[in-house]
């Protein structure tokens, strides 16, 4: 059954992202992207990751899109589209890039993908202790810098916004 | 995994219910379109302009705002489950953040970022 | 294995059934029950003419709705249009997966959970899901082609977003004292002693925010008749307008739930059995969102927004705070 | 339920970052809540300075080992140290040739210097960092910083627009460094830089080509951010529109901190596998080195022409880079120290001689500066010939430890590549000089405002160049020790 | 049954839709969308790799790229706001972003 729902997330994902990219309406764009984000959040459930899983939704889904969907909104972007879309001469070197890409990248993966040292946190253990304990424990033992580090990461994208987007 | 097999489930069918509604309504319900009725309402007078106009930088700048607290809250879940066992040090560690954070709410409300004029 | 999966399909499917038939019978009663409340409490009778007292007046209002011309605007963006209430109602039904609703019973030898599922990431499933609810209410506004439909969306939903946080952070206090995401974890801790009586000023965050959240009176913004017709469903009609009402009564009985899972001991209750005490506990928290509307007037939006950011933000961080100081003198 | 246990962590190894957070964010405060009364806000400039001043005491000297702290995410050696050394000095001197250019385009904010403090927080980070994570989270910071401050001027289409370039050319970039850490991750277990490299030589041979796949990811991510060849679409534009205070700023500290990365991820890391990157590495280097010099020489806007300079100046260090050994980094440090004060020297310049709005910023304004204003001629051509490399400034020491660094690995064709570059860029630098002393003004010079803060920068820039160019043995000596314990 | 070259090869399908979203779209916010495309892409890798690597770090890189994600969409979506008011276009062509 897992497999079945990989492959049916696998497909929404793919499918939505072709549509994400050429979709002329950034309103429909967005919703495209939430599709994808919803479905990534499937696999991480797969994956065990329910915490991330979660996060994705309630971040990504419910508070970076809303924002996108907002500004779209505000500048009425929808109204008057992109006059002119892709310049031709771009549109063949994004493609073949694409493709170099990749096939790159498939030719590294026809060899079985070699895996690094394994960790101590299996399924089970995770399982035991329970997904968002283990993060909590880590983030604030291990990751204590770069977790306060993020405040102020947050601090400067609050006078950001501050800054450059409110009328004086 | 299996327990979120019942989730899907409720999901298939309050999606079922839903298309159901949409679906019973146009089948149901009279259709005779006139091109009054179908005109966007705005108090009887004839629409003026474009529907969607641009509105306040107000709103963009609370969805700005909440992106970023939403994140500061995000990080104070795994903190609350794992508090009992991280006691003092997890206490002075959300202490720090939540300090910073409060210092950044500050200059957000002194700079005008919460004021709706 | 696969004769206990196929039970453990087959019981929750049972279990998803008859919370959704109680979940479509309870939004139909209460829009029965705010009118009548509302009626008497402004000294009127309210419906009477359908069936007793007006008890049928629900199941006329549904045959109509079902009946009603379907428009969809000219100009509008179609597929949208249409969506929009299914992406709104959508999430209100299933936000119900996580509650638990009654203490393990027994049936025919087989141990059944009362609730849904129990998952360990429970309090987060409720607002990942609740985060999508904005989609239905600002598309809604968006495909409208309307003025007073994408003003009242995006009003609305910078009311939801605004109140969510809040409604986030009033709930970490709960968790820190159960240090478990799961509904069920926290329904048990809490049989000793209900979390208001520890966190009573969790609850008051909480109580406002859920207000503000669900856009009821006196938060009801988005539908300030005076100002925005009728907010984001100006242009719905028939059953399309019908899926808002019971997108915003599923809500209400979402929050009203997850208060009493939080914060009033969830189905723990003397005497009575638990479904009872949960359904008991539910209906005193719906009723009070009635008596609300019928006694509070609408706030100005600054106002509202002020409220949120200004007073509820700092008030539940500085709750958080206080609530660790606390458990960490007392070791 | 796990117990948790105690971690090693070490207050004082992130003391200058706590002390920059510190002064940040009371920078910030003293505007909000006095602005009305501070006047012309002097003391914001002197705050800033006060805080980099301590931060600098609390991180001076050299350690004996690498200390590890916070689990092994973070190391304090003598090459971190080093750097945030170059971190703090570039952030102060900029702090110093800011002060007048804010207040004179109207964008004298509290938010421009506690923008600046923590963007030299991500800096450090950066630079200390001993753990993927930790460098990437301050690869963010230091880079939020400086979108927000590249659009500082909200009014100003140019500014704007570079802002919006930079962002989304960086975060495109972060995309493809953040793929190569997911792939190192899977290929080897870890983020810690250490324990990557632990892995690769005992394990190497088993996850080779996705190891390399992984390494040219992170190159190309840290490329965008050391400006170097086909990542560079952004730089001219975005060294133009930006303020020129603030093009200044990311000229200098963001691009070294790149470097620290850079060298501290492919050389603790991957220094098992150091055949395969090297070879990336040096067709970067040829192609940044040869592009920035030969554009720059078309370029009529001195701004433009120093955006291309700068990328001119990434390929030497990627040369450096290349070279992968003690020299080659060592003789990298010192040339970031020089170019601190070389870039910063000709951006005070700028300053002092652009007007409001950016106005003055072709190269033929400056004609007959020599005669009208003979100490800032001096002093620019000073800073010119330094930075084309001729003797006795420091870039011409900086750039012979590069080469000869080249030519001991045994890269001599990347040396005479090299060379012949320095010989391109002497025209373009020298052309500026020309204009200065032999061209007659074509247009008026207005009357300077010169404030004492941008004086000494000056000053301390000419100091620095000379001092460098003179006596480079005591600096090569604290260089080669930073080296030391990197390892 | 599903191993982790499955997921792999997903991220690297999204991250080359994303790559290239980048460069044939003219939308400012558009292109941001496919960086964000990108970075979930990342983010689905790394969730695959601890997974399978039986560890957490993974998954602590995933929520820290998130909120970086956040704090940089609050900080471009603001540039953005800010550009369109002074030229009433969002599109990266009227900008020029690959100016010599």
């Amino acid at each position: 059954m897992e497999a079945y729902l990989f492959y049916i997330m696998a497909a929404v994902a793919v499918v939505s992202a072709v549509y994400l990219i050429f979709e002329k309406n950034p309103v429909y764009s967005i919703l495209y992207l939430v599709m994808i984000l919803i479905s990534i959040a499937v696999l991480y459930l797969l994956l065990g990751a329910q915490f991330i899983a979660a996060v994705q939704i309630i971040v990504y889904a419910g508070a970076i899109m809303v924002l996108f969907l907002f500004v779209v909104m505000l500048l009425n972007l929808s109204a008057k589209e992109e006059l002119k879309d892709a310049l031709s001469f771009q549109k063949i070197p994004a493609i073949v890039m694409g493709i170099v890409l990749l096939s790159a990248i498939g030719i590294i993966l026809r060899s079985k993908i070699p895996l690094g040292k394994q960790g101590e946190y299996t399924s089970a253990y995770v399982h035991d202790v329970g997904n968002t304990q283990l993060i909590g424990k880590l983030l604030f033992t291990k990751y204590l810098l770069p977790f306060e580090i993020t405040s102020i990461l947050l601090f400067i994208a609050a006078i950001g916004a501050i800054i450059l987007a409110k009328r004086k | 995994m299996v327990q979120y097999l019942p989730i899907l489930i409720l999901l298939i069918l309050a999606f079922g219910f839903a298309i159901t509604n949409i679906v019973l309504s146009v089948l149901l319900g009279t259709q005779k379109p006139t091109p009054e009725k179908l005109t966007p309402y705005e108090c009887g007078i004839d629409p003026v302009g474009s529907a969607h106009e641009r509105f306040s930088v107000k709103f963009y700048l609370i969805a700005m705002l909440f992106v970023i607290f939403d994140i500061e809250v995000v990080f104070l879940y795994p903190w609350a489950v794992a508090f009992q066992s991280l006691k003092l040090f997890g206490f002075i560690e959300i202490l720090i953040f939540v300090g910073i954070f409060l210092i950044c709410y500050f200059y957000i409300w002194k700079r005008g970022g919460l004021e709706w004029e | 294995m696969d004769k206990e999966f196929f039970i453990y399909v087959l019981i929750s499917c049972i279990k998803i059934l008859i919370v959704f038939g109680v979940i479509q019978f309870m939004i139909i009663s209460m829009i029965w029950i705010e009118r009548k409340v509302m009626a008497h409490m402004q000294v009127r009778l309210g419906p009477m003419r359908v069936g007793p007292h007006g008890l049928l007046q629900p199941i006329a209002d549904g045959i109509k709705l079902l009946f009603k011309e379907d428009i969809i605007p000219e100009r509008a963006d179609k597929l949208l249009f249409v969506l929009a209430p299914a992406m709104s109602l959508v999430p209100a039904l299933i936000t119900f997966a996580v509650i638990p609703f009654g203490d393990k019973v027994q049936i025919f030898g087989y141990s059944v959970d009362l609730v849904i599922t129990d998952i360990n990431i429970g309090f987060l499933y409720i607002f990942a899901v609740g985060s999508l609810g904005i989609y239905g209410i600002v598309m809604a506004g968006w495909a409208s082609n309307n003025k007073y439909s994408l003003l009242g969306g995006i009003r609305a939903s910078a009311q939801m977003i605004s109140y969510e946080l809040t409604l986030g952070i009033s709930l970490i206090g709960v968790i820190m004292l159960t240090g478990s995401l799961s509904l069920v974890d926290i329904v048990n801790a809490q049989a000793k002693l209900w979390n208001i009586v520890l966190q009573p000023v969790g609850f008051f965050i909480y109580a406002i925010s859920a207000l503000a959240e669900v856009n009821r009176t006196p938060f009801d913004l988005p539908e300030a008749e005076s100002e925005l017709v009728a907010g984001y469903h100006t242009e719905y009609s028939s059953m399309k307008f019908a899926m808002f009402f019971m997108a915003e009564y599923a809500n209400m009985i979402t929050v009203s739930a997850i208060a009493v899972t939080f914060f009033l001991g969830g189905w723990q209750g003397p005497f009575l059995p638990p479904v009872a005490w949960f359904m008991i506990k539910l209906s005193c928290c719906l009723f009070c969102f009635i008596w609300l509307r019928s006694t509070y007037p609408r706030l100005r939006y600054d106002q509202l927004m002020h409220l949120g950011w200004k007073f509820l933000l700092p008030l539940s961080l500085l709750n958080i705070l206080i609530t660790g100081l606390v458990m960490v003198l007392k070791g | 339920m796990t117990n948790v246990s105690v971690m090693t962590f070490n207050i004082l190894s992130v003391l200058p970052i706590l002390v920059l957070a510190g002064f940040g964010m009371i920078v910030l405060f003293v505007d909000i809540l006095f602005s009305k009364r501070l006047g012309d806000k002097n003391i914001l400039a002197y705050l800033s300075l006060a805080g980099i001043i301590i931060a600098a005491i609390v991180s001076r000297g050299t350690t004996p080992i690498a200390l590890y702290s916070f689990n092994e995410t973070f190391v304090i050696d003598n090459y971190s140290l080093f750097f945030n050394f170059i971190f703090l000095l570039s952030t102060g001197l900029v702090i110093l040739i800011s002060h007048q250019y804010m207040k004179r385009e109207n964008i004298n904010y509290g938010e421009y210097y506690a923008l600046i403090l923590f963007s030299t927080i991500g800096m450090m980070l950066m630079a200390s960092g001993a753990d993927l994570l930790n460098i990437y989270i301050g690869l963010e910071v230091m880079s939020i910083s400086i979108y927000v401050l590249t659009g500082l001027k909200r009014s100003k289409l140019t500014s704007n627009e570079a802002s919006l370039k930079y962002f989304l050319l960086g975060a495109f970039a972060t995309g493809f460094l953040l793929y190569g850490v997911s792939i190192i991750y899977g290929a080897t277990g870890s983020f810690n830089l250490k324990e990557i490299a632990d892995f690769l030589i005992n394990k190497g041979d088993v996850t080779g080509p996705f190891v390399y796949l992984g390494v040219g990811l992170i190159i190309i991510g840290l490329g965008f951010k050391v400006a170097s060849v086909p990542f560079h679409a952004w730089v001219p534009d975005v060294y133009e529109g930006a303020p020129t205070a603030v093009t200044a700023f990311m000229s200098v500290g963001p691009k070294a901190a790149a470097f620290a990365a850079f060298i501290r991820i492919l050389m603790t890391a991957f220094g098992s596998t150091h055949y395969e990157w090297q070879k990336i590495v040096y067709v970067l280097a040829i192609l940044t080195m040869t592009v920035g010099n030969v554009v720059a020489v078309a370029q009529t806007n001195i701004k433009r022409m120093l955006a291309y300079s700068s990328i001119a100046h990434a390929g030497y260090l990627l040369v450096a880079l290349v070279a992968a050994n003690t020299l080659g980094v060592s003789g990298m440090l010192f040339y970031l120290l020089t170019y601190v004060f070389m870039n910063i020297g000709v951006f005070a310049i700028v300053i002092i001689l652009s007007q409001r709005n950016d106005g003055f910023m072709q190269i033929n304004d400056y004609a007959g500066l020599g005669y009208k204003h003979p100490l800032l001629a001096i002093a620019m051509t000073l800073f010119l010939l330094s930075m084309a490399g001729i003797p006795p400034t420091a870039g011409f020491i900086g750039k012979f430890y590069i080469f000869s660094a080249a030519i001991k690995s045994g890269y001599i064709g990347l040396a005479v590549i090299g060379m012949i570059n320095s010989v391109i860029s002497v025209y373009y630098y020298l052309r500026v000089t020309v204009v200065m002393y032999m061209q007659e003004p074509v247009r008026e010079f207005y009357p300077l405002t010169i404030s004492p803060f941008i004086v000494a920068a000056v000053v301390i820039s000419v100091i620095g160049t000379l001092h460098l160019g003179i006596f480079p043995s005591k600096i090569m000596e604290l260089v080669q020790q930073s080296i030391l314990t990197m390892r | 049954m599903i191993t982790v070259t499955h997921y792999i090869v997903l991220s690297a399908i999204l991250f080359t839709l994303g790559v290239v979203g980048v460069l044939i779209r003219r939308n400012a916010i558009v292109v941001f969308m496919c960086i964000e495309l990108m970075l979930n892409a990342v983010n689905l890798s790394f969730v695959a790799f601890a997974h399978y690597l039986h560890s957490m770090n993974g998954q602590l890189f995933v929520f820290f790229t998130m909120t970086v994600a956040a704090a940089e969409a609050a900080v471009g979506l603001a540039i953005i706001v800010a550009v369109f008011r002074n030229k009433e276009t969002v599109n990266i062509d009227d900008i020029n972003i690959m100016k010599w």
